[in-house]
């Protein structure tokens, strides 16, 4: 193949993915009110949301560091990353050895880090309390992150998302015992790290209750828009990687294009359906209190242990 | 066995010395203490008068001389004015009571002996068995230094050690060399100068001879 | 000339710049102004040869001193030549920031300030280029020693001198556990040159003893659990340059001696050494961190850093023991290498760390984290590097952290390598302990950084604090550059490092990982594991160009300043936000049982409520107090032997004259 | 002649001191004295250096390198001392310690003492090596009860009737090793010449030297201070004034261990077994432990360091124990850094007890600030004497504990605890000393502290590198006493 198309691909995968991720957040909310017996803002609610932000003019703190301006780009810049490395249309991009799956937990990692200082650069009560929730969730979600990718990359003998991928789901099927530790795992850390119920409340503003809104109190217009973007990009993300290892199928090569088509179609019905479950979870569960999160993400910590250590006692 | 006059009278002194070294371990009196310690002096410088003749050194009489000297006339005469100056007459109870003392001393004497033995086998002298009583008498003074509490009665204890070396040296080896008889007189007259010094000043700091005052230098 | 001549003449030329600085004492400008600048001179020419040897083959000459049947050896190999150039590169950083650091110290302090800072550099070079166990020792304690002085410069305050006298201690401790190695090594033939000791043949269990006293010996001056306790108390006490010093460098000479000892001397490494040195560091590291949380003196804090830190640095190196230990090399020397990468990130960032520490403290005279807050807006350029050194530390990409990091976490990955299924399912778990303390690294210092720069700042300053002059800037800058480039072209030092395992072990990376070009890092091979530092920020600096410019130009750059609206509370005043303990609350929360807390709680009517609260070290109660009050009670014992009776002395005399002759009859 | 000079100066010293002792010129005057000694000694030392060891005085005296290092390592001593003893027996005199007829008493003994220290290593006459430790003994209980305080008194008191009694024994074993040797050598003089002693050591009775041996080792150990019968001298350190103690520690232990050395030489020739050798181990050991332990109780500087100096001794006795060229090496190495750097401290403690006034450590504060040489001359002084790289303590140090590793590795482990322990202790008391605020007050006379750090410059200079010809030196002397 030539890397002439592995770059269009690559292009390719990023604006689409950018440009979808809205719509992910959108759905799932839709689903939710669905759900709820609502009738729903419908589905295209965050694209109008993100361009009313962007046509507001921006307030800022007096106080504001440069810090706390940088960040909505440094945020955007870091998903906008992810989801340029990780396989979720083709794999063999160009970018794609850029990161393996370590990098790319220090790549969240990293934008947790700026968008918590950000949070505490203004020096406001909810700001300082929304960073030491996010690092308190971070530090337990990460370890447990990692070590669900570690299961998934012992199996495959790598931690380049690409080779995952290919000895997952391009070779024939095995039943992995310790992917479903893993698959759990990666599930509570999915729902701990974006803000969802039962960790946080996405659509919340009960000031005690929140946490990753408590940060981003201080954000307005254009800097709120990226935020919100940066974050329906996260989850859309996570979602890439949780097909990318669990359900890997259908993910084209860089280059055949009716691969390409028959991954845009894949990718779509994956994400109807995680959205959709998604939205089930976060209805039927309810948001404990703050410090029962560290119980729950330590569940999935030790999960994701468990994993590895099946993987190591059964299948060597 | 028939040994010749000079080896029985050698050994009959040294039987004296041991005689007279159990008695200083058991007497209280610090006066009667000094005239045996004369006593044993005296017996020394017989014995050592003796050895001379029977051997021919003409320097043995010259140390007999100066023992009778030093450890006879000197010595006593200064320790008398001492306690004297110092009116201590009576030594207090020893620290362990005297029939103790005693069979430690009679056991001494038997690990002395039992020391001695061996060597004496090989003494080329005639006067063998002496080294025994000599090992024993300084072990007895050293035990009779233990168990008093009047300085005085250390000090003799001291000199009374000195002697048992000095027959030791004179009995077994026929004497050593002149030079270092003459050192080691020297200094015993010096330390017993000393000590008559330190007497004084012990006696004008504490008010007593006693050596129970000087227990203050301790790990506490 | 040889690497070795070059590293032995500006080791001399170092202390000869501490006898001038003690010689000029009266002319604090000269010091300042010439001695330190020349001294950083001194340093950048070392890091240069350090290049040149981790090149050149080793090279060794013997000085005309020492002991007559012992001169001093001096050898440098790729291995020292790599600590040389960790030794110089960031000692050049940190001489250059006390050219405006020790501006304005008390005269007759600042000459012995200078001659021991240099005999320090000169004795930490000598310790890396020793070739014998006498000058090893020798160069080691006085390593000690002047840093000891340095420690305790101000010494009026009890808690330094009380630190200095720990620090002391441990050292000596530990400097008699690796005499007693040597000695176990030499196994009684030849002389105690290091070639000697290679030379010598050891049985199991005397290599074993060996190694144990040889890794304790060392972990006691590297400040592994639980023979750290010296390690919070002495760094915050010294000055900030010399605390980035002993942090940076002087850790990591100990780091140096294990491996020279372990690797080089003993050989023949087992896996259960391994898996020893593996445990201990995961201990070491988690503990660290954790006591890093509680901290709010930023120094104190960042010492229990270097805690966590050297705990990394010795999962690195015992994984590769394991490793070699059960017969796979190639996966034995990826640990080793970042293992040794992460020495000199973590020597980087942490001396960055440091001298940042010392500018805030110089400006506002605060050591205090929760007395600080809001500087970002007084002191920008510290600011700035110093969040540098925070996201290097965080173990965050692009910087050099992430790098060994990630490479320990490679190597962690090839576990299923190993025979033995108990130490195959240990390493995931010591990796899993490696994520859990990177992660709270990373909160630690959201944690200072938000703190001490962000916010409000929390009480009045006499005056506005002032930023670092230009000496300390450039000492910021040169490490803030060495983090970046540590960690956007970390290929070309893992190809050194490549050649120090090959002087080594004579093993290396496997060459299709060094094949992968400059750009792409792939240890082992591009198709298990790789990463590109360099497209990663290109990326994300692109992404941010672009959509700051899409936003520009579709829409609008309007911007408009107010009050901080944080749901419309009104006076938001400083004690409002977190301080530095209330940040860490939920550490403290979940990890409870880790600590000893101990609480005073104001009563309900108090006037003035004050809470206040101390983390102590459990170490001290079951390890050092115990052995204190051991030797205490014993020499009370042996004391009573003594107590002035002049009769029972005699006796003593007597009872020995008596037992020795029974016992020679 | 050279000879005759270095023990005719100190003894013409001592009967000048004597007379002029009182006089205000009576420090430089005794200075003057062992400035001649030293030279005298230098002379020697050349001379040996030149043209070998000799014999003199129908052979009472040799000289070999053994004792000519030792020789020469008094006359420096003891000469430094004198110069430290000028503004420190001033400043007594001043503060109404000591009447002039003490200061003439204590001028005149110190150069008495230095004469029969001379004796004793210079003689080759084994009864002469006796009565001048005996005569030593003499001299140093004068002074010692210096002060005429109740302390200074017991303290006298306990030393003199200790040693006096060790010495006693001495004596015996002495008489012991001429009846032995009598029997080969036949009667008179030269059965108690060492050098013959020496020729015929193979031929001697064993059994009889092996008693011998152990009154000397009680004997000359006493004067030692080996554990147990070390209990004199942390008394007299304490009580005597301090250059006394400097010189007690520096040079009078070195002396009394000569004389042991010498007996265990002849001893093992006689035995060849190593039981001499193995019951100095168990002394030193011994020794090195107790003290060690003792000195984290000390509550006075200067038994603080008279403890460490039993310590030492021990760890010097233990090296000469062992035997073997590096172990002998190394001891001779110890006993030279021990003596500079143990009476350097003392210099530096007289000093710093005057100026504040008490030997009590607890009271004895901030003198880094109140007096900075002293400060970092205690400072350096200790970190020397307890092992500190780069001082010469720890390239003795190293040596003896290779050694031990190499052949009695049993005793490493003892060794090394001793000396953390001893770390621990000394370290702990000196650091509040130096380091804080200051608690003291000027002196009437500038304190004499050259010597302290000609002495530590030495003791530095020796852990770096030890001049060739030194080196030799002790080669030959470690060859002499195996």
């Amino acid at each position: 193949m030539n890397p002439a198309s592995e770059t269009v691909f690559q292009v390719l995968q990023s604006v689409l993915v950018v440009l979808i991720a809205p719509l992910v957040l959108g759905w799932v909310n839709q689903c939710r009110a669905w759900l709820q017996n609502r009738s729903g803002p419908g589905i295209w609610q965050p694209y109008k949301v993100l361009n009313k932000l962007f046509h507001k003019d921006a307030v800022l703190a007096h106080n504001a560091s440069p810090l706390f301006r940088a960040t909505p780009y440094i945020l955007f810049g870091c998903m906008w990353l992810a989801v340029g490395i990780v396989p979720v249309l083709a794999t063999s991009l160009p970018f794609a050895p850029a990161a393996d799956v370590i990098a790319l937990v220090g790549l969240f990692a990293l934008a947790r880090v700026f968008v918590s200082l950000a949070g505490m650069d203004i020096g406001t009560s909810f700001g300082t309390l929304g960073a030491r929730r996010e690092m308190m969730i971070g530090f337990l979600a990460e370890p447990a992150m990692l070590m669900t990718l570690f299961t998934a990359s012992l199996i495959s003998q790598s931690t380049s998302l690409v080779t995952i991928v290919e000895t997952l789901g391009q070779n024939e099927f095995i039943i992995y015992p310790s992917m479903a530790f893993a698959a759990v795992a990666f599930l509570m850390v999915l729902l701990a790290e974006n803000a969802r119920i039962p960790i946080d409340n996405p659509s919340t503003h009960l000031e005690l209750t929140m946490i990753h809104e408590a940060m981003i109190l201080e954000y307005s217009a254009r800097h709120l828009a990226l935020v919100e973007w940066a974050s329906s990009l996260k989850l859309t993300a996570y979602f890439a990687i949780g097909f990318a290892i669990f359900a890997p199928w259908g993910i084209a090569r860089a280059g055949d294009w009716i691969g390409l088509l028959i991954a845009i179609g894949a990718l779509v019905v994956k994400l109807a359906a995680a959205g959709a479950g998604l939205a089930l979870l976060e209805t039927v569960s309810a948001k404990m209190r703050i410090f029962r999160a560290p119980e729950f993400l330590g569940t999935a910590f030790l999960l994701a242990t468990l994993g590895m250590l099946t993987h190591f006692l059964l299948e060597q | 066995m028939n040994l010749p006059l000079y080896a029985q009278l050698i050994n009959l002194f040294a039987a004296l010395l041991l005689l007279l070294a159990f008695a200083m371990l058991t007497q209280r009196r610090v006066l009667s203490l000094i005239n045996l310690f004369a006593l044993q002096g005296f017996v020394l410088a017989l014995s050592t008068a003796v050895v001379a003749w029977s051997t021919h050194q003409s320097h043995l009489y010259y140390s007999a001389l100066l023992t009778l000297a030093l450890k006879v006339l000197l010595l006593p005469w200064i320790l008398h004015r001492l306690i004297r100056a110092l009116n201590v007459r009576w030594d207090v109870e020893p620290l362990i009571n005297i029939p103790a003392t005693m069979l430690v001393g009679i056991m001494l004497v038997i690990f002395a002996f039992n020391l001695a033995t061996p060597i004496a086998q090989i003494a080329g002298t005639i006067t063998r068995s002496t080294l025994g009583i000599a090992t024993a008498s300084i072990l007895l003074s050293f035990l009779m230094m233990i168990t008093r509490r009047k300085a005085v009665s250390q000090v003799i204890g001291f000199l009374a050690m000195e002697n048992g070396l000095f027959f030791a040296a004179t009995s077994t080896t026929y004497g050593m060399p002149m030079v270092v008889e003459l050192g080691i007189a020297l200094d015993v007259l010096v330390a017993t100068l000393i000590f008559g010094v330190f007497f004084f000043q012990i006696r004008e700091t504490f008010e007593s001879l006693d050596i129970h005052h000087l227990e203050k230098l301790k790990e506490r | 000339m040889q690497p070795v001549g070059a590293a032995v003449t500006l080791s001399v030329i170092w202390i000869g710049l501490g006898i001038a600085g003690l010689a000029f004492a009266r002319a604090p400008r000269v010091i300042t102004g010439v001695v330190f600048p020349a001294g950083a001179a001194v340093a950048l020419a070392l890091a240069v040869t350090g290049l040149w040897a981790l090149g050149a083959p080793a090279s060794s000459a013997i000085l005309p001193a020492g002991l007559p049947d012992l001169p001093f050896h001096v050898r440098v190999d790729p291995l020292s030549g790599f600590f040389l150039l960790l030794l110089g590169g960031v000692s050049f950083g940190i001489s250059l920031f006390s050219c405006g650091y020790f501006r304005g110290e008390g005269e007759q302090r600042l000459g012995l300030l200078c001659l021991q800072y240099h005999v320090f550099l000169a004795s930490m070079a000598f310790v890396l280029i020793a070739d014998d166990a006498y000058l090893f020792m020798v160069t080691w304690e006085s390593m000690a020693l002047s840093s000891y002085f340095l420690v305790t410069t101000e010494h009026h305050s009890e808690q330094n001198r009380k630190a200095g006298f720990i620090y002391l201690l441990i050292a000596h401790l530990g400097a008699l556990g690796i005499l007693l190695s040597f000695g176990v090594l030499h196994g009684g033939h030849g002389d105690y040159t290091f070639d000697a000791l290679r030379q010598a043949e050891l049985s199991g269990f005397w290599a074993t003893a060996a190694f144990l006293l040889a890794f304790f010996g060392f972990g006691a001056k590297a400040g592994m659990l639980p023979l750290h306790a010296w390690l919070p108390e002495a760094h915050p006490a010294a000055p900030s340059p010399v605390s980035a010093l002993m942090s940076g460098v002087m850790l990591k000479t100990a780091i140096y001696g294990m491996v020279r000892v372990i690797y080089d001397l003993i050989g023949g490494i087992r896996w259960e050494w391994g898996l020893t040195v593996l445990l201990f560091g995961a201990a070491t590291s988690l503990f660290g961190v954790l006591f890093a949380l509680m901290q709010h003196d930023l120094k104190r804090l960042l010492a229990y850093h270097s805690v966590e830190n050297i705990g990394i640095i010795l999962i690195g190196i015992g994984l590769s023991m394991v490793f070699i230990g059960s017969g796979h090399p190639v996966a034995g020397v990826l640990g080793l290498v970042a293992g040794l990468y992460h020495t000199l990130n973590h020597a980087v960032f942490k001396g960055l760390l440091f001298l940042g520490a010392g500018a805030i403290l110089k400006s506002t005279g605060l050591r205090n984290l929760n007395e600080m807050g809001g500087l970002i807006r007084y002191m920008p350029h510290t600011a700035f590097y110093f969040l540098v050194g925070a996201l290097a530390i965080s173990a965050l990409p692009p910087l050099n952290g992430f790098v060994s990091e990630w490479l320990t976490f490679q190597a962690s990955l090839q576990a299923p390598l190993l025979e033995s299924s108990v130490v195959r399912s240990l390493v995931p778990i010591v990796a899993a302990v490696l994520a859990l303390s990177g992660a709270l690294t990373g909160m630690c210092f959201v944690k200072v950084y938000g703190v001490a720069f962000l916010g409000q700042h929390r009480h009045e300053l006499p005056e506005k604090p002032r930023d670092a002059s230009g000496w300390e800037r450039a000492g910021m800058i040169w490490l803030a550059l060495a983090c970046l480039v540590l960690g956007l072209l970390p290929v070309l030092m893992i190809g050194y490092l490549n050649d120090v395992s090959r002087a080594l072990l004579n093993a290396g990376l496997p060459d299709e990982a060094m094949a992968s070009g400059w750009l792409w890092l792939a240890p082992t091979s591009a198709a298990q594991a790789s990463y590109s530092p360099i497209v990663f920020l290109l990326v994300i600096a692109a992404v941010f160009a672009l959509t700051f410019l899409v936003v520009r130009l579709v829409y609008h750059g309007r911007l408009r300043r107010a009050d901080p609206w944080d749901c419309g509370f009104p006076e938001q005043t400083s004690r409002m936000e977190d301080t530095a303990d209330g940040f860490g609350q939920p550490i403290r929360h979940i990890f409870a049982p880790v600590f000893l807390i101990r609480r005073e709680i104001p009563r309900p009517d108090d006037p003035q409520p004050v809470f206040r609260q101390e983390i102590e070290d459990r170490h001290w109660n079951w390890m050092y107090l115990p052995v204190a009050r051991f030797i205490e009670v014993l020499s009370r014992h042996i004391g009573k032997l003594q107590q002035g009776r002049i009769s029972v002395y005699l006796l003593y005399s007597f009872l020995t004259l008596i037992a020795l002759l029974v016992f020679v009859q | 002649m050279e000879l005759m000079l270095v023990l005719g100066v100190p003894f013409a010293g001592g009967v000048a001191m004597a007379v002029w002792g009182h006089r205000a010129s009576a420090p430089e005057l005794n200075s003057g004295m062992s400035l001649l000694t030293l030279l005298a000694a230098v002379a020697l030392t050349i001379r040996v250096i030149a043209d070998g060891p000799f014999l003199v005085w129908n052979e009472n005296f040799f000289v070999d390198p053994f004792n000519v290092f030792l020789v020469a390592l008094t006359a420096f001593v003891a000469f430094t001392t004198s110069l430290f003893s000028r503004p420190y027996m001033r400043i007594e005199a001043q503060t109404g310690k000591l009447s002039p007829n003490r200061l003439r008493l204590y001028h005149s003994m110190f150069q008495m003492f230095s004469f029969t220290m001379l004796l004793a290593l210079l003689t080759n006459n084994v009864g002469i090596l006796w009565v001048a430790m005996e005569a030593a003994t003499l001299t140093t209980v004068l002074l010692v009860s210096l002060y005429r305080t109740p302390a200074s008194l017991e303290a006298a008191w306990k030393y003199f009737i200790l040693c006096g009694v060790g010495i006693s024994q001495a004596l015996f074993g002495t008489i012991l090793l001429y009846f032995a040797a009598e029997k080969v050598l036949g009667p008179g003089g030269t059965a108690l010449l060492w050098t013959h002693l020496n020729e015929v050591k193979g031929q001697l009775e064993p059994t009889v030297l092996g008693l011998a041996f152990v009154f000397l080792l009680v004997g000359y150990g006493t004067k030692v201070g080996l554990v147990p019968l070390h209990n004199w001298l942390p008394d007299a350190h304490a009580e005597g004034p301090t250059p006394i103690s400097a010189v007690l520690s520096g040079l009078l232990l070195n002396v009394a261990l000569y004389a042991v050395v010498r007996a265990k030489v002849l001893v093992e020739g006689a035995l060849g077994t190593h039981l001499a050798g193995n019951l100095m181990m168990g002394f030193g050991l011994l020794s090195v432990v107790v003290a060690a332990f003792l000195l984290s109780r000390q509550k006075d500087i200067k038994r603080l360091f008279a403890y460490s100096s039993v310590e030492h001794m021990g760890l010097i006795t233990f090296a000469f124990g062992m035997g073997g060229a590096l172990a002998t090496f190394a001891g001779l190495l110890h006993m030279t850094v021990h003596s500079l750097t143990k009476s350097a401290i003392f210099f530096a403690v007289g000093h710093a007890a005057q100026k504040s006034g008490t030997q009590i450590m607890a009271d004895i504060r901030g003198l880094m600030e109140s007096n900075p040489t002293i400060g970092w001359g205690l400072m350096l002084g200790s970190l020397a004497i307890l092992g500190m790289p780069p001082f010469g303590v720890f390239a003795s140090e190293f040596m003896v504990l290779t050694a031990a590793m190499h052949q009695q590795p049993w005793a490493t482990p003892f060794l090394l605890a001793a000396l953390g322990v001893a770390f621990a202790a000394i370290f702990g008391k000196v650091q509040p000393m130096v380091f804080g605020a200051a608690t003291a007050k000027r002196l009437p006379h500038p304190p004499a502290l050259i010597p302290v750090f000609v002495h530590l410059g030495i003791v530095l200079m020796l852990g770096l590198y030890i001049p060739p010809y030194l080196a030799g030196w002790y080669r030959q002397a470690a060859q002499l006493i195996g």
